[in-house]
């Protein structure tokens, strides 16, 4: 009877191109009222010594974070009237300027995307094992903290 | 002989100080216990954030362990 | 001294490949860390006679728009510490399933463009002088109303 | 004679009723005069909702006009 689990996980940076497609397979659902999409794109900070974020390296505890996104999912389904909802995080590498995090929500009227929306971002960053280690311009690692 | 087995699985800061992320302990019946006999192993840890996942639940008290749990260290989530 | 008055209008729907290419753009700026997006959609509306809404056709009072969309931009901008605000409205026909609004914000961290972005699709709907003209399956129209 | 000139500009729901979108009017010095003759000229727009915008700006109170004013009757936006 369990939903089965989708992988919210892609191998290095998310496209621009596969975000452009994954909205345009949303034209046939004429149901669809309004969109909320959020990016989260790796920044270029400035660190100790004149270092700068060349990119990051994403590590993830695989099984417990597909459990935890799937039951964000099932809540947030629960909680708003969406159409539809669509997590992506890459794993692996993503270079500064590149997009790491892709949460789409869609429903009839606007709130209940753009609430979904917040509220995914807020969740994945805080209950799902994912960790990011920055890649300085020296070589040298750091790991990331979520503020 | 106490042959019951946990499997440990670290990740992030704590897999890079272990230098390792996946191992076996045997001889535990808990989390408290796993926690003294990581921190005798690997003595950088204590001065590091982790929270503890047993078979894939976080945990935020001492919880008894069956022979092939699976016990996840886990530095604080930094995804998005 | 007045800054340039920028177009927010687009002829017909706005395209996914055109979206997908407006967040290619944005790799180059390597201090941003958020995007966030609003998108319409035109929704295909059951109406009174058993009739569906097949296309919506929009109409404006484009200096008027135009200026009104300056202003809030500017005070969006004043208001919200964001690195980038892009806001597309179709103009003419626009077929159910096809995209109508496209509000695009980006910052350093995240809050500023969703705060941004929420915002700026409320003030759109509420203060730019622009009609949409429901075209049903009967030919009939219908003038649409905003909540 | 008075030959204050003022454009009149309509949209909507408001052009389709009155079959028009750009026309003048003579002889009317304030906004509360549009109203007036615009009513007396297109009875239908009597049960219509319209905001009036003089230049661009919206009024909610009646705003004397110059000669040259555009005058634009908008029904309620419904962009997005």
């Amino acid at each position: 009877m369990a939903k089965k689990i989708k992988n919210i996980f892609v191998q290095g940076p998310i496209s621009p191109e596969f975000i452009g497609e994954s909205i345009a397979h949303h034209s046939k659902k004429t149901g669809i009222g309004g969109h909320s999409i959020f990016l989260g794109q790796v920044r270029a900070d400035k660190k100790e010594g004149n270092q700068e974020v060349e990119a990051i390296e994403y590590s993830s505890y695989l099984e417990m974070a597909l459990e935890k996104a799937h039951e964000i999912r099932e809540q947030t389904f629960e909680k708003y009237d969406l159409s539809c909802m669509h997590i992506h995080h890459s794993m692996g590498r993503v270079e500064k300027g590149e997009i790491c995090l892709f949460v789409f929500t869609s429903s009839k009227h606007r709130e209940p995307a753009i609430n979904a929306c917040n509220e995914l971002v807020e969740r994945i960053k805080k209950e799902i094992p994912i960790w990011g280690k920055e890649i300085l311009s020296n070589k040298e690692t750091n790991w990331k903290t979520n503020s | 002989m106490d042959k019951q087995k946990i499997k440990i699985r670290a990740f992030g800061l704590i897999a890079e100080k272990m230098e390792t992320d996946d191992f076996d302990l045997e001889g535990l019946h808990d989390t408290d216990g796993v926690r003294m006999a990581l921190l005798g192993k690997f003595p950088s840890l204590e001065k590091i954030d982790f929270a503890i996942a047993v078979d894939k639940e976080l945990i935020d008290k001492n919880t008894s362990l069956k022979s092939g749990a699976e016990v996840a260290l886990l530095p604080p989530f930094s995804g998005g």
